[in-house]
Parts: structure tokens; C-alpha cells; sequence
């Protein structure tokens, strides 16, 4: 666990927020896929357990997180102010697979989108430049950091459930378009379970390769509890914080 | 002053903080988060995972749901089997020179002896039997509602295995009966106790309940009476488990009459919570020295 | 759905939402924060603070310790006794025209017996019998131990009691043979259940304990899985007590077989606590209303 | 409870702050001597209480809460900023007794003083000239809000333990001079149990009359619970959150 200061902590829209801070450490470890937990320092044990996050962005030494209030824990950390002090501790989790196809889809339905930041952070341009990135909310609001996307050299699309931003519907639908163009090779997706099974069953339909970051609650994220588990085709279980939170499409069961 | 060394039985540890059962995994993931020599300093024992005579795949998700200030767990007991674990995980975990506690889940009083017969052949020191897992179909805290049962299982894992016995308790039931009748048949210590049965609702629609065992804060006053009512009723020692996340919670186990600590949901915040345990309870035992001194006499 | 009314026995009341014993002190300060309209709409039964035969002093100080998420509290019963309270409390509660239950202390059956029948002479409609209360050194917790004499306890009082009787069980013990012998003995419904044994150290310098009982969002997982035990076990209605601080608390005892919800800690924390969670309950109500209709069936 | 906003979250000294929120509601009744219990509306449940804290200053709608970070509680409260929401609840107790002879000797260790302010407030001047004020703290950064207090007509009397203002010393010292020297008819104390205690025990030497503001912990503060309790002389107990927090002296045993 390391103590870190706040640098930013930053509404982006009625629930988003971003959250900066200064890396030390161990965090400055950190690659693409991999995620922390973060605990405040208040002495209080409700909530009990440090919640987990994706590092969004990693750059100069500032480690980024975007994440929405859903609960008492994001309720917390989003009421702190800059100068305020947390526990961050990471980074936990495998990173994202190494051998990627390319052109790849990127597909995000929310906050789904963190984790993508860091990833093209790392990847050279050439490669940028054979992205999709799949980006839908519910309202265009809620589409955010699309600045921070945009200066990236990829192919950005967009879809908004009420059709405020983009296209209207789902995300899953303009990733169907491209499938059936066979634009991509493979896919990567992080988001709500639905869309994330939707994207499992287009990667089944199409032939391609998806891989999925899945969410369970976890109690360690350090392979101690075993109680993040996902349902493994092949029998027996995946912990996610040890061998996920990214895992094959086709080597899970939900 | 209760620790360097903490003396249970016959047995002498370096410190009497250890680590509970199932809340640091396998051990194969431990020397990620502590040094071997931050673990020799802090940790007095290493108490395994609960082990079974065959492998367990545990119970399907969702295994775990947060209460306020608690954990509902439900594991099922996943682990690879006792031998798997010793050819796969214990050489690593041998060397560590710190004492291994093996923690046994039994199906039936068979499977505890065999297990037992199994460590005392390869001269293993140190079991922990688990009549108390919430969380499994057979066995289990079953065990802990019978006081005869366990007298039969303690006597009969007595009779194999002549090292260190200690029979963790389950917080309900019988328990005062289940403690007397464990001394009885030769148990060496008694560790109180393992998690309280607990339901959650995790959502409405779809609707998800988990059973389970909670453990954490929430439970410390409930452990800590325990703790108290049985440690006037029993000789053997008494090895806390239940809430301890601070060196004040580990000190107050020791005044109700406690002689070591078992470190559980708190490692699964922070691994390095043992050190910080042992050192604020190093602290507040210099600070209220005398106090212990009158407690422990 | 399960209010408007809620039916217990050969009763009904207006809300499922009752006022648990000792968490309203005497009734004499409740008009200060809740208007009487208020009350009549949200609360569907007082249960009076636990009332014996004789006035008790309660015990000395200190009687409170916050605990995480909880609360232990040692009052040991503090009371005017049944007569006092009848003059000098009673009146002033009657004119809300709530259901009163009353909530018995005895330290020997005879002593449950007579309070009954004083009630019965009175036209008294409901009680509640605490056998559970874990702070009095006589009566008690102790009748909860032993589920004879729960039958012969509950069997006397309904001799002498022809009204709503409601058994208010201990969570520790044999809880489910207590709660079958209630019912075979005509109880018609139970409470479950009252504060859970506990120990805090309060300070070390002086060495200050205390051993109470463990209410709050702490215990709500544990009583949740006694209620949706006992509800698989005996047929009369269980009324929920037990870490209730929101509308979902509610909904998930109902969830697990409660017919109605005892709001305890959480009047502590703000008197006006029972408006807000039976508008949160019936939010929720309507939202998972199919949910309902199912767990109902 | 009133949900108010807060004004102004000032730190003071290491440990003591001031609070300032907007009073409304019920909150506007407060008399001098009564206290407000506060809790967060953030969901969670440790600590499980909301927390007293007497009425320090009420003038012109602003409550002010004079108080000193003791655990998590408090801590937590130290950590809002102005804007921020917290619920208000109150008031509680008993005021002040209204029959109060003079001159009044009011007896303060450390954040003991918070309720005077609002009593000065509301006493007409030529009572307060009739005031001595004895106040003492450890260390003189812990003498806070001297300069509030000095605008009062009253006889300001300080002690610090290491002597860094004021006399060194405890600030009872102080008082027993005055006693001895019968300046003073009455008493009204406010501090830690042991000051109370030397208080009580003069009043009793001095043959005076002396209140005490006393403390335990409260669940309710309204009456509920039953478990504020302290001894009473003639058998017993009081109830602190209803009859006190104010008690005289010679009724209570402790
Ligand atoms: C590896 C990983 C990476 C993540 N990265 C991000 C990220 O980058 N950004 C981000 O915003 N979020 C991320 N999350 C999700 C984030 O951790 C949660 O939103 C957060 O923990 C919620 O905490 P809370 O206290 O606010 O909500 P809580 O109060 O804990 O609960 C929020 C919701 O979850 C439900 N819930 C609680 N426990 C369970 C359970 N056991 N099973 C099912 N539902 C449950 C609750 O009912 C409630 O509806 C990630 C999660 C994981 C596992
Ligand atoms: C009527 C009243 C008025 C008050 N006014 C003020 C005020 O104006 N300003 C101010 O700063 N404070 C005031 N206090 C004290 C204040 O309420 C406490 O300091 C606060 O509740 C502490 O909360 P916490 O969560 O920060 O500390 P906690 O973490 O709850 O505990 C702080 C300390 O108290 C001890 N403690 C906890 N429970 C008990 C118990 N049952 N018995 C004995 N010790 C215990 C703990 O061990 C710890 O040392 C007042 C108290 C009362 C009753
Ligand atoms: C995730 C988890 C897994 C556990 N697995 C076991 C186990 O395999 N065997 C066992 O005897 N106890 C097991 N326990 C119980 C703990 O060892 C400990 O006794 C209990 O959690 C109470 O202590 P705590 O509050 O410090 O966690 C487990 C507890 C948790 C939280
Ligand atoms: C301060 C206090 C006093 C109580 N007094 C009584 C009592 O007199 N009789 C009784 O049957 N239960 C008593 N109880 C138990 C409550 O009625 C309730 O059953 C218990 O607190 C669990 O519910 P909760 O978690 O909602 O508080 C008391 C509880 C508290 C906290
Ligand atoms: S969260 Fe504990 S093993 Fe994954
Ligand atoms: S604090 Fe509850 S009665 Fe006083």
C-alpha cells in the first residue's frame, strides 16, 4: 500500500469522475489491463474493503483513474479534495494479453472505457493506427475524456442510448457493422455484462478472438481469498484477480 | 510480555501473530506483498488453507458479499488436496523456516485420521483441525453441533498424530460443551473460532443470495465474548481469530485471555497487515505494561 | 404485498414496521420528533421498552460501547415496572392509538405469569416475552437456553393471555428447538431475534469491559440467515429484529421469510428513522414487485 | 435531522476546529448548554453514531461547533469541506440552569469551553461583567479562540500546562485562588473528567455551588436508550442526554 497525494479529483459528468495522482513506488510498475485497490486512511471499516480500478492513463509519473459513483465506496472517494492522502495498492492483475492481432476492436460500453487510455498510451503509433475504439454510454453526458481520445490516431465511433452522441443504440451494434466488413481481427471489450455478452456472442458468430475484462467483487485482488471467481469452460474456475481481470471469450462461462 | 517466544503446548513461536486459514491463499502469492524476512519477523505461524483428503473446486460465484464492516464468504473449501499441496505448494513454503499449521477439513472422521496419519508419517508438527467451515455440504461445521463427535474426532487424530492439535470452533452451537470435550480428548489448544453463519442479498433481480461465514470488525465483540467465557472454562490455550485488524483488537483478545492471534480478513486488505498488527501491539503493550502483567497472572 | 395490513395471527396492523423494545426509552420524549399522524401512518406497533414486575435501576455505567458497525449495550433492564408504567406512561402512548405490545421481563415464571394476567384483566391485547435480554444476571437469556422451559413458559402465559403472544428469541443457543417449542406451546409468533452476547474493552487504563448485547447493521447478516432458518421450520409468523436501517434491510428479511420488521438501533440514531425506511421499503416494493409476489408464494 | 451546509471547517490548532453551518429548522431553538448530535450522510456505517457537540456560538443564523479531533469520528468531520451536506440534529439536553448567582466562575480545560461562548452570548453585559473565565490547556496553541472571548466585559483567567501562556499549571489552581479570596459564588465547569473532579471537590472545600457539564457516550441523545446513565446521589441514575449534560455537582457521584 502506498500513500499517495491527491493531485485531481475531477467531476467529469453526474457520475464520472477522474482521479490523479503522483505514482510511487511499487504503482509505478503498473501496465495496460492491470488494475489497484484503493482504501482511505480514516480508520473506518465501512466500507470494509479497498475497491478496485483499472489504471486509466499512466504518464510522467501521474496515474489516472476514471470511475463512477455507484456506491458508498466511489461516494467516498469521490467527496476527497486534492492534498488528501489515500492507499493505492497495485499494481494487481494480469496485464493485457501481449500478443494482439491487429486491426483490433476496442469495444467500451461506460467506464468500461478506463482501461483503454493506458493501453494506446503504450502502443506505437504504427499500431495506433489500426485501432477501433467502440465507445457507447447511455447519453452523450456520460461519453467522456473524448478529447483524450480523440489525439489518439485511431478510428473512434460512438453510440448513445437516447442517441445524443453518435449512433443511437447500442455499442455492440456498430461493432456488428464493422465485424461483418471483417474490419477487425480481434477484439478486447470491457463494460457491463450485457454488452460483454453480447460481445461474446459476436465474437462466436464472426470467428474472431475477443477478450473480456470481466468484474466480480473481490475481497483481495492478491490471490488469497479465492473468492473472484468466474466459471471456466474447461471445468473448475478462473480467480479473476490472478488470472484476469482479462480473459478469453471463448474460456469463460456466464 | 506474551510474545518472543508465545508458548503453546509444547510448541514455542517467534511471535503469536499468525496467519489464519484461507486468507492468504495457497502461500504461492505471499512473497509478492512481504519479504522471507518480514514474515519470519511478524508472522509466529502459517496456518494453511483448509486442506481435504481429495481436491475441492470449491462452491460456484458468487463466493463473497461485503456487510457492514464484514465479509460473507463462501469458498467451499476449494484447494488442490493435501498431497497436491505438499508437493506443490509446501516446498515453498518450508523454507520460509516459519512454523506450518496444517489446516484439515475432514468429510468424515476417516479422512481427518488419514490426514492425519499422512503428516505424522512425513513428520509434519502442527495441525489445525476445521469442525467449523460454514460453508461445505458434509463435514464441516456440522462436526461442531455434536460435543461427542468431536471428542471421538480430537481422540482419534490424538492416537496418529503426537505434534501440536489444535480444533478451531465454530462460534455457535454448543460451543462451551464442544470446547471441554476437545480438551478432554487431548487437544493441545483451541482457536475461536471460525466465521458465523450469515446470509446476504446480493440483488434483487436476478435474485442472488449468498450463505456463507462472516468474519471481520463486525464480528470482534462476538469472538472477544467467547474468547472471554471460554478461557474460564478451559486450561488449554486459546488462539484468537475473529476481527483482529489492529494491535489494540490483538490486545484485547489477550486481556479476555487469548494467548495468540490469528490475522484473517485483514490480510485480505492489506498484506502487509501482520507487521502493522505486531508493531501497534509491541506499542501498546510497552504503553500498558503493568495492566498485562496483572492480566496474565 | 405485504402491508396495508400486516397480518399476525388474528391481528392486523397498519404497517409492518414496529418500534422494538428499548430503543424508544419510555415513549415520554417520541412526541418530540414524530407528529402522532406520523406515527399512526409509519409504525404498526409500539413494543414497549421490557417491562417486569418490580422496577429495575439498570445497571451501572458504563452501559453503552459503538463497536464496529454496532452497538453493545448493557442497560440490565432499566424500568418503572409494569404498574408505573401503566399509570404514568401508558396513558399518554394509548391516545396514538398505535398497537401496544408489551414487552415482559420475568426473573421466574410465576413472575411472567402474573404480569400476564394483569394485562389480560386490563383488556390488554399483545405481548412480547423477552427471554432473550442477555444484561440481567436473573431470567433473561437464560430462559432461551433451555427449550423446556420455554414450553412450559409460553404454555402458562397463554393460559392466563388469550391475545397476540409473540416469543422474542435469543440468537444464540438452541434457537431452533426454542422456536419450535414456542410454537408447539401456542405462541403466535416469534420475534427474531434479541442482541447477540458480546465484550468490548472500553479502555485499558483503567481496564474498563463491557458485556452486553450486540445490536446494528453488524448483526443484520447473522439474523437474516436465523430468520430465513427458522422460517423453513415452524409455520407461525417471525417478526425480524435485527440491524433494520434501511428499506432494503426490510426487504431482504421479507425476502427470507419475515412477516414484519423491528426498527431498533436505528431509532437511536434518528427518531425519525421509521418514516424513512418504510417509504424506502415501499419504493423498493414497487420496483421489485414481482420479486415479492414470488418469495411470497 | 437537519440537513444543513456547511459554512467554514477551520482548523485551529493540531486538533481543534471550528465548524460553521447555516442554522434552520428546529436548530433555531437552541439555548446555551445544549448540544447537537451530527452524522454524515455518506452510507456508512462506522462510526454508527452521530456525534454530540455543545453549541459554541449561535449569532446571526451560524451555528458554530468548537471541537477536537479525538478518533474517527471527529476525524472525519475535520475532513468536510465548506459546501459540504452533514444532518444536525437537536438540540439536545438541558440548557444551562436559568437561576445562576454572580459573580459566576466558568471553569474550562481544552475544548471544554465551546459552550460558554454561546452562554456569554446571550447574557446581558452587566452580567458578563460579572463573569471570571478560567481556561486552561495543555499548551498555549490549544488556548484556542482567545480572541473571540476577549471581546466579552469578562475577567479572562488562562493556564497551560508547560506554562507556554498564562500561569503554568491547571487551570484549577487558578480557580481555588479566586475561591479562597471568595470572588465567586457559583460555579459551572466544563472539561475533562479529571478538572471536574478537583472541581467538584472545591466546590464541596468552598462550600459553593458548582454545575458540571459531564460526558459519556451517547447512542441517542434523545432519551431512548437508556445508557447515558451516571450515579446519582440519592440512588440511581440520571439520564445525561436528557437531564444533563449540565448537573449539579453535589448530586452526582463519580
Ligand atoms: C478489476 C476491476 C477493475 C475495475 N475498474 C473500474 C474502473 O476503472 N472504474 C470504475 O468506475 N469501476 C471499476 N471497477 C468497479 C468498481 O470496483 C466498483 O464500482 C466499486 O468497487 C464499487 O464500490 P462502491 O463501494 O461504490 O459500491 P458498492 O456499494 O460496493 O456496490 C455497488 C453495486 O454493486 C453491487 N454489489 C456489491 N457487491 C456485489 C457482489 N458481490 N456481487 C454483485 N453485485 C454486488 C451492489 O449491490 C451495488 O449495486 C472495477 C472492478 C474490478 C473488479
Ligand atoms: C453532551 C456532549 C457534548 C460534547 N461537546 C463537545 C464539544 O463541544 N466539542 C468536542 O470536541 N467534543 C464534545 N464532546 C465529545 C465528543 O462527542 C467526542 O469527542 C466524540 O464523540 C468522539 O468521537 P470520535 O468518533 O472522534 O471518537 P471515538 O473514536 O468514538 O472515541 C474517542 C475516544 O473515546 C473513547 N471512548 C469511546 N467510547 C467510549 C465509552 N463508551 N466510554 C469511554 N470512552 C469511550 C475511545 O476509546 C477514544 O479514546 C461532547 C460530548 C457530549 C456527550
Ligand atoms: C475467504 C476466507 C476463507 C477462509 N477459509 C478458511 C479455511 O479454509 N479453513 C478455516 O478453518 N477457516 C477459514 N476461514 C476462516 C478464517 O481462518 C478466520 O477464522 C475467520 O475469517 C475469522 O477471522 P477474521 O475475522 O480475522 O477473518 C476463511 C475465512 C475467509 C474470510
Ligand atoms: C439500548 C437497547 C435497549 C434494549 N432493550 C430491550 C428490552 O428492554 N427488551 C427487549 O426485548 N429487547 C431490547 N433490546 C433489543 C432490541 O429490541 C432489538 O431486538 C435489538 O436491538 C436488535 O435489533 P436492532 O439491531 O435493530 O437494534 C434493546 C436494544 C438496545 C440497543
Ligand atoms: S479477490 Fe481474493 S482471490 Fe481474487
Ligand atoms: S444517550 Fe440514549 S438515553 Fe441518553
Amino acid at each position: 500500500m502506498e500513500k499517495v497525494k491527491i493531485l485531481k479529483n475531477q467531476r467529469l459528468s453526474e457520475r464520472i469522475y477522474l482521479l490523479e495522482i503522483a505514482a510511487k513506488g511499487r504503482l509505478l510498475e503498473v501496465n495496460p489491463g492491470q488494475f489497484v485497490k484503493i482504501k482511505f486512511p480514516d480508520f473506518r471499516y465501512d466500507p470494509l474493503f479497498p475497491r478496485p480500478f483499472t489504471v486509466h492513463s499512466f504518464q510522467n509519473q501521474v496515474l489516472k483513474i476514471l470511475y463512477q459513483v455507484v456506491g458508498k465506496g466511489t461516494l467516498a472517494l469521490s467527496k476527497l479534495s486534492e492534498g488528501e492522502e489515500i492507499f493505492v495498492f497495485g499494481p494487481l492483475g494480469k496485464p493485457y494479453p501481449e500478443k494482439i492481432d491487429f486491426p483490433l476492436g476496442l469495444c467500451a460500453g461506460g467506464v468500461g472505457i478506463a482501461g483503454f487510455g493506458f493501453f494506446l498510451e503504450r502502443l506505437p503509433e504504427n499500431l495506433q493506427k489500426r485501432i477501433f475504439l467502440y465507445y457507447g454510454a447511455r447519453t452523450s453526458s456520460e461519453l467522456v475524456r473524448l478529447d483524450y481520445f480523440s489525439k489518439f490516431p485511431i478510428e473512434l465511433k460512438l453510440a448513445t442510448e437516447d442517441g445524443s452522441a453518435g449512433k443511437k443504440g447500442y455499442i455492440t451494434e456498430l461493432l456488428e457493422e464493422d465485424l461483418k466488413e471483417e474490419k477487425i481481427k480481434i477484439l478486447l471489450a470491457c463494460g457491463p455484462m450485457p454488452m460483454l455478452k453480447v460481445v461474446k456472442e459476436l465474437s462466436e458468430k464472426y470467428g474472431i478472438k475477443a477478450y473480456l475484462s470481466l468484474e466480480t467483487f473481490m475481497a483481495c485482488g492478491t490471490g488469497f481469498c479465492k473468492g473472484c471467481v468466474i466459471k471456466a469452460r474447461k471445468g473448475g474456475y478462473f480467480h479473476l484477480c490472478e488470472e484476469g481481470p482479462t480473459l478469453l471469450a471463448s474460456e469463460v462461462i456466464f | 510480555m506474551p510474545e518472543s517466544p508465545c508458548v503453546i503446548g509444547n510448541y514455542s513461536f517467534r511471535t503469536p501473530f499468525f496467519l489464519a486459514s484461507g486468507t492468504w491463499g495457497l502461500g504461492d502469492t505471499l512473497l509478492n506483498y512481504l519479504t522471507p524476512e518480514e514474515i519470519k519477523a511478524s508472522i509466529g505461524a502459517l496456518i494453511t488453507k483448509g486442506l481435504s483428503l481429495e481436491p475441492m473446486p470449491g462452491n460456484p460465484p458468487p463466493r463473497l458479499f461485503e456487510t457492514p464492516c464484514g465479509l460473507i464468504n463462501s469458498i467451499g473449501l476449494e484447494n488442490p488436496g493435501l498431497k497436491a499441496f505438499l508437493e506443490k505448494y509446501y516446498p515453498e513454503l518450508k523454507v520460509l523456516e516459519v512454523p506450518i499449521i496444517f489446516n484439515l477439513h475432514g468429510k468424515a472422521l476417516e479422512e481427518f485420521y488419514e490426514m492425519a496419519e499422512i503428516l505424522s508419517e512425513i513428520g509434519e508438527e502442527a495441525i489445525e483441525l476445521n469442525i467449523s467451515c460454514p460453508n461445505v455440504k458434509e463435514g464441516g461445521i456440522a462436526f461442531s453441533q455434536n460435543p461427542q463427535v468431536v471428542f471421538e474426532l480430537v481422540k482419534g487424530v490424538r492416537a496418529v498424530f503426537k505434534g501440536l492439535l489444535i480444533v478451531k470452533l465454530s462460534p455457535i452451537g454448543p460451543v462451551l460443551e464442544v470446547a471441554k470435550k476437545a480438551e478432554e480428548a487431548g487437544a493441545d489448544a483451541l482457536t475461536v473460532a471460525n466465521t458465523y453463519p450469515a446470509l446476504g442479498v446480493i440483488s434483487y433481480e436476478p435474485l442472488q443470495i449468498i450463505r456463507g461465514g462472516l468474519s471481520g470488525p463486525a464480528i470482534k465483540p462476538l469472538t472477544l465474548r467467547l474468547v472471554f467465557e471460554l478461557s474460564q472454562r478451559v486450561k488449554i490455550p486459546l488462539i484468537a481469530s475473529g476481527g483482529i485488524m489492529s494491535g489494540k483488537d490483538a490486545l484485547d483478545y489477550l486481556i479476555c485471555g487469548a494467548k495468540a492471534f490469528q490475522i484473517g480478513t485483514a490480510n485480505l486488505i492489506d498484506p502487509r497487515a501482520p507487521i502493522k498488527i505486531k508493531q501497534e501491539f509491541e506499542e501498546l503493550s510497552q504503553k500498558y505494561g503493568r495492566l498485562l502483567d496483572k492480566s496474565s497472572s
